[in-house]
């Protein structure tokens, strides 16, 4: 976190933490502006708004029904498949509103997903890889490039590349989820959103998929959710921290910072006592 | 929630900082009686004390891992158990020194006898004295106590400045023979030591509003 | 700052969403399949015009059957029809559930692969196989080896006197036997679906194997086995062939569950394709009509309990 | 005895119980199979027990003649059975995604409601259906209308069946497609039906195996015929039928080729059974592993 | 962990460790002796050695699939489900050997177990906790008391006191895994095993839980495995860190020794490895 | 597995304390050359310089923390973070010393001139070597070059009291005037001071010590 040290004014509670004091940190890649979201009349999320920087790792922490999986998946409007549920406000990716967009499928081929459990279609390795590349009707010889190249990113060529017809789900759990990044990648998106990627894997197969992380961040805009805090101090560089307004019950936004500095001096009461495990 | 196992933990520990606080306490002021007294048995068992200390020391350090690796605090948590450490440290430092200023005496005793000069036994009131405010600021996280605490260090500088000075004048006057010299260059030097007390006693208390605020302050 | 990214733009865009053309066409063609049902009940309502305009309600409660003068009455076929459907189902259920139970133990040994496969080619027997196996198979031997002993013995008892080699209770145990699978295949895939946990911490706290079934699994299976034992009643009572083949094809209302009897369905079966004038096949239509209705009114009555059921089911599951 | 000794012995017994039923329930199959190939094994080996499709003029009194064939018979339920299948299938798979993927439409609650009842529907009522739908209007029965009513008797069983196989594959499989971009008839129609294609292929076959073992549809759709016909615009003969027919005419010869036909019907069916299942095998092994 | 401070021999690598070197400690509750499993052919532990001490917390931490689970279920007899496996050696419960006992109702009411996954059956809380020992067919008024109690001790009596009679599946997940705790210990075990009691909640329930267990030492013993190293490290003892012995493929104990010891001064270089996230 | 991350925070720590490291060196270098040359202005510079060290000792504490705080590192990697950051301390503390020779340079600059003894410049020469190979030694991670190094400490502690010694005897020969009494107390402290530093650089040898085996370990 090499550019933490230069962080000079650590954002106070919520709204938008200067980005340009994080050397190298770039342009925001997604703009997230006094976001609510709303399932039917069920308000989940409330004015969120930050910046998330890009080709960082931003971590998205708060208890279990805060709306962090919500917040997350706005950003490919995956929520569309919730029947009457809606988001007012603005997500803006390279100043593009998010919302207001109708080129949904070219949308979710910019903003990848990787989910909890490891999901592989019932095919080969390969396919499972090519899968979207062909739908999409790309060149043979450019399937297989994106095949070799997503597999290698994704630091599971080694283990499967003499194995690359086995059906997939003969593969372990944590081999599985780096398929489904490689599957993600292989479509080579901008931003990856992750909701829980570990949740499902033993600490092993956890720390691999967290190096993996740190080295896409090359390409890769990164958005994870999680519950376990200590990943989200290792691996992230910026974090969020939500939680359920106790009266209004919905998600908001407490605090937003880059990583070190919201595990050292959090700026807000709630951030310290959960983060310490002193909460509720 | 609490997390029961994680606050027994420092309870102990802070119990075990004020243990080694107190030890150190008694073991300036044991040095400083033997002083006065020219008692070189006494002077000898404040420097076995010291291992005692030591070994305090090394628990303290150990059991502060033990706590760092199995319960992963965080924030304020973790400042707390580094603050405790660096103080922890600071103390076992000046229990050092309370040897040293033994080890003086044991020098001193040799030498023929002389008035010790008053601004010895006030120094040293007033080190112990900051010894033991800080060590209750500390109990009872007392931020500004531990500022005023420090505040009270350059009052020592003072007399040991003064001592100095006496010193180098009395050494100047042209009759001194060896052992004055050698004990003037000894009270010196135990000064010298007082002063490091105080010194030490400041840093305890930046830790102190470091385990705090979190705010890295210089004092004195 | 947020305040400030707010006012920048005009009003909060509240998101649009594409239509899904997909959904519009699957949806379409499903469609169909209600349209097919509306349309069976139209065709036949007005097929049946005839009768129903002359006997009414009647119909229902009437019991003579009389193509000669004309007068008909439904009751004995909707007894016959609805006696054998549920003396079928009490003679099925216990055991269906039973070999469930034993398939949806874990493990796959040997005999319990046999098993399944066993009752699976059960299902695929047509079922005017299992009518002439009846015909010439069962039904003498049950009139043998059970209805003479039974009645014998029971002397006295009139609903299980005069023995018969075709009858009522032929009819409800070929009928059980069909159902059997049907019953079986879905109580097993339910109990199977039940979450490991339960039975292992059932086990865990020191239950009995049988304790674990009894108290923690067929409970949390039971909305799953009642929708499987309403889909067998259905079967159950539109069957036809068997049960025309073994019932004995009597218009009455039978005094002892051995004696013949008739379906609806069997009525239809048999007299259908000889019925001449108007009123005849009308009311051979309406039977054909009020089976519907007793088959929808099962089906809807039991949705109104699933549902009251689901949503404990969903809390179990 | 203690307490949990008596417990552990009642469990013992229900267990025994248990089996014990099992058993009981799988001695019909026994007996059905036994008998079916005892009786109908003889006259199957006759060759002209297929080939001689001629059923000797019964009318007024019938000179028991042996040797009349069922070959006409199987290829009728050949070419009605194909057709429902043809009918039925794409429709009712197509169905099953609807109710599937979309449960939540308010719509598709009644398009269950529908498939449930029409489950429920006795074949000989669709039978009566199609005769006023079909037959009548044409005067003259015909394969085409048998085919319709096996189509509709076959519907609702895929359907169904087809909506558990895909609302069982995980949502995770369908939220990571169409997060990959893809539109949702790709995903579900390439991804996610290939995944319940087991489930999906166990319901056709058990409407198929059931369409193929209908009687009473059939009765007055395609009647029956005494001859060959391959033209489904005019009445057809189907193996259950000829069973029905047979049995219960009071001619031994009859009733020996009713059993012959049951024999070949029974075998037919377990044959598209294991067939199709060993040529989806792959697919089904894939699929089973989710 | 005050005992530790005066462990003075630790363990080098498998083996016992001197128990009767902590002080408090008390006699072993469970003896393992050179225990092997078997599931079929495969061999899944292979001579585990090691005493777990009374009214301590033992955790069991190690790869997946290093056996963890499986020797837990030896523990209370759960592996008699899986069929023809087989478990060598002895395992000493109070001296009794449970591997060769024929009490196993008796043996599982001893050694109470709690799972991964919440698992309340479908009836009533109430009825939930008055299960067990309704099959043991106590008096009414006994059951009564039980409930209350082991509500009371699961710290979920406050929760839940005036909706006894509402359906179990009604509570929240870290409700669910406490009625679960509740549950297994009104029949009053000796011992309660837990398979990753944790890893389907999030963290606030998380910490709740160990809170919970640290309290429950006081009358019990209790052995968890763990994915989780932290959570090791936060509530337990003792710790045993297994691995599946890479060339003969089964699990084997590599070490076992005081929790803080085994995350200060590991004595086995695998270990080290592996609490490091060195490993593999 | 290698853990990207946490290797390169460690990396940019240990280089953080070398960069300490030399700098300490350097200044305790340029003290004694001030002294040496009796140049006041240098021995102002060393002063300044100071600030620089302990920023650069507050950030590497601040960063300590961060890594802890976010990788939860245990055993090894925990010693090894709190033995960089115990060493950090140590180097520190050297600073301060070279920084009040500094000062005492800025006292001898205003007396008169004399000869410095041969002495000085070889304990100087001695504690540089010592803190240069203590750094060494932590850099290669060498354990026994670290206890080596250590063992050197007696040398020094020698020379510190010939100098003393004579010193007394000097001030006892009876015609001292109050500069020339000044002027050898100061020159004693000088001593004083880098025997401190010596013994530092034995603290940081057992720091070494601990932060590769986990043994506490008193040396010198
Ligand atoms: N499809 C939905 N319909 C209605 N409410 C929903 C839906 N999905 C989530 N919610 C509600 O929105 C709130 C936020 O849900 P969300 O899943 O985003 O929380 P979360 O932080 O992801 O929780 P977790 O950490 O358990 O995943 C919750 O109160 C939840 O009950
Ligand atoms: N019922 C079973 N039949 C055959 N092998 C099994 C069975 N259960 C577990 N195994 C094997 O035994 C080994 C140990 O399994 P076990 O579940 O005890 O490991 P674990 O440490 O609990 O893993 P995890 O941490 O993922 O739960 C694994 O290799 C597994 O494949
Ligand atoms: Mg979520
Ligand atoms: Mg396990
Ligand atoms: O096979 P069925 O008797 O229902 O026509």
């Amino acid at each position: 976190m090499a550019d933490v040290q230069a962080w000079t004014t650590p954002s106070a509670g919520p709204g938008r933490p200067e980005l340009r004091a994080v050397p190298g940190a770039g342009a925001p890649k997604l703009k997230v502006d006094s976001l609510s979201f709303y399932y039917g009349k069920f308000k989940a999320l409330d004015g969120v708004t930050f910046d998330i920087p890009e080709k960082r790792i931003t971590a998205i922490i708060g208890p279990s029904g805060c709306g962090k999986s919500t917040l997350l998946r706005v950003f490919n409007r995956m929520y569309d498949l919730v029947p009457n549920s809606r988001a007012v406000g603005a997500v803006e990716l390279d100043g593009e509103n998010i919302l207001s967009t109708r080129k949904l499928l070219e949308l979710r081929q910019r903003v990848g997903m990787v989910f909890q459990r490891p999901s592989p279609f019932p095919m080969s390795i390969r396919d499972n890889i090519s899968f979207a590349p062909r739908l999409l009707g790309w060149k043979n010889d450019r399937i297989r490039a994106a095949v070799e190249d997503s597999l290698e990113r994704a630091a599971l060529l080694d283990e499967v590349k003499d194995r690359l017809d086995d059906p997939a789900t003969s593969l372990s759990g944590g081999q599985q989820q780096r398929l489904a990044i490689a599957r993600c990648i292989a479509v080579s998106p901008e931003v990856i959103l992750m909701d829980e990627p570990c949740s499902a894997l033993d600490p092993i197969a956890t720390l691999k998929i967290e190096d993996l992380m740190a080295t896409l961040t090359r390409d890769f805009t990164i958005v994870i959710v999680t519950h376990n805090m200590q990943q989200a101090a290792r691996v992230s560089d910026f974090t969020a921290f939500m939680l359920m307004n106790p009266d209004g019950r919905f998600g908001e936004l407490i605090e937003f910072a880059p990583t070190a500095d919201l595990f050292n001096q959090p700026q807000d009461q709630r951030t310290e006592a959960y983060i310490t495990g002193r909460f509720g | 929630m609490p997390r029961l196992t994680f606050e027994r933990e420092l309870a102990s520990l802070r119990e075990a900082l004020v243990r080694m606080g107190t030890l150190v306490e008694s073991q300036i002021e044991a040095a400083l009686d033997a002083l006065r007294r020219r008692d070189g048995s006494a002077a000898e068992k404040v420097r076995n004390e010291d291992q005692y200390l030591n070994e305090l020391f090394r628990q303290m350090r150990e059991q502060v891992f033990m706590v760092i690796s199995t319960q992963q605090p965080v924030a304020r948590d973790l400042r707390y158990l580094m603050g405790l450490q660096w103080i922890a440290t600071e103390l076992e430092r000046m229990g050092d020194y309370a040897v040293r200023i033994a080890r003086m005496t044991g020098t001193l005793v040799a030498l023929p006898d002389r008035p010790l000069r008053a601004e010895f036994g006030l120094m040293g009131e007033l080190a112990i004295g900051q010894v033991h405010d800080i060590l209750e600021a500390l109990i009872d996280q007392n931020e500004p106590r531990a500022r005023e605490v420090a505040a009270r260090d350059n009052e020592i500088d003072r007399l040991y400045h003064r001592v100095f000075e006496d010193l180098v004048k009395e050494m100047g006057n042209g009759h001194v023979d060896t052992d004055g010299a050698l004990r003037s260059v000894t009270l010196l030097l135990v000064a010298h030591n007082l002063e490091r007390i105080s010194d030490r006693v400041t840093n305890v208390a930046e830790d102190i509003v470091f385990l705090h605020s979190g705010q890295v302050v210089e004092l004195g | 700052m947020a305040v400030a990214g707010a006012e920048a733009r005009p009003v909060a865009a509240v998101s649009r969403r594409p239509g899904d053309p997909f959904r519009r066409v699957v949806g379409l063609v499903a469609t169909l399949v209600p349209a097919a049902l509306l349309l069976i009940i139209l065709t036949l309502l007005q097929q049946a015009g005839p009768a129903i305009k002359q006997f009414g309600l009647r119909f229902l409660v009437t019991s003579e059957w009389n193509p000669v003068t004309d007068s008909f009455g439904a009751l004995p076929a909707i007894f016959g029809t609805v006696g054998t459907a549920f003396l079928a189902l009490a003679i099925a259920l216990p055991v269906g559930v039973a070999v469930a139970v034993i398939l949806a133990e874990p493990g796959q040994t040997r005999i319990r692969g046999v098993l399944g496969t066993g009752i699976e080619l059960l299902a695929a027997i047509p079922s005017v196989v299992y009518g002439i196996w009846a015909l010439y198979v069962l039904a003498p031997w049950t009139y043998e080896h059970l209805e003479i002993p039974i009645s014998t013995h029971a002397a006295g008892i009139g609903w299980l006197g005069d023995p018969a080699v075709r009858g009522l209770l032929n009819a409800a145990l070929v009928l059980a036997v069909m159902i059997l699978p049907t019953l079986t295949a879905i109580s097993r895939d339910v109990i199977r679906a039940v979450p490991r946990g339960l039975k292992e911490n059932a086990i865990a706290l020191g239950a009995t194997w049988w304790e674990t079934t009894w108290r923690v699994i067929l409970p949390s299976a039971r909305a799953g086995i009642f929708g499987a034992t309403i889909l067998a009643l259905g079967r159950a009572l539109g069957e036809t062939i068997a049960v025309t083949m073994v019932i004995g094809n009597a218009y009455v209302i039978p005094h002892s569950i051995f004696q013949p009897a008739y379906t609806l369905a069997s009525v239809v079966a048999n007299e259908f394709t000889e019925a001449t004038g108007t009123i005849y096949p009308a009311a051979l239509i309406e039977l054909g009509l009020v089976l519907i209705l007793v088959t929808l009114v099962v089906n809807v009555f039991a949705l109104i309990l699933v549902h009251s059921t689901s949503r404990e089911a969903r809390l179990t599951a | 005895m203690n307490r949990n000794d008596r417990r552990r012995v009642s469990s013992r017994a229900w267990l025994g119980l248990m089996y014990l039923l099992t058993v009981l329930a799988l001695i019909p199959l026994a007996l059905v199979l036994w008998f079916t190939i005892a009786k109908g094994l003889p006259s199957v080996i006759h060759p002209q027990f297929f080939f001689n499709a001629e059923l000797p003029p019964c009318e007024p009194k019938c000179p028991a003649v042996s040797g009349a064939g069922v070959g006409h018979a199987i290829v009728g339920t050949g070419v009605m059975v194909g057709l429902a299948s043809l009918m039925a299938i794409p429709i009712g798979v197509l169905c099953g995604i609807y109710l599937a993927e979309y449960s939540i439409a308010r719509w598709s609650a009644w398009v269950r409601l529908a498939c449930d009842v029409l489950v429920g529907t006795p074949s000989i009522a669709i039978g009566l259906f199609v005769y006023a739908f079909l037959v009548v209007p044409f005067h003259h029965f015909s394969g085409y209308s048998g085919a319709v009513a096996l189509a509709i008797l076959m519907l609702p069983i895929i359907a169904r069946t087809t909506e558990g196989a895909v609302s069982l594959i995980p949502n995770g499989l369908r939220e990571s497609g169409l997060a990959l971009g893809l539109p949702r008839w790709r995903v579900s129609l390439q991804l996610i039906l290939p995944a319940a294609a087991p489930g999906v292929i166990t319901g056709a076959l058990l409407a198929v195996a059931r369409a193929g073992g209908e009687t009473a549809p059939l009765l007055f759709t395609a009647f029956g015929a005494h001859l060959l016909v391959l033209n489904p615009n005019q009445a057809m003969q189907a193996l259950p039928v000829t069973v029905f027919r047979y049995a219960l005419l009071p001619y031994k010869s009859l009733q020996a080729q009713a059993w012959g036909a049951a024999l070949v019907l029974i075998v037919l069916v377990l044959a598209i059974n294991l067939i199709s299942r060993w040529v989806l095998r792959r697919q089904i092994a894939l699929a089973g592993q989710l």
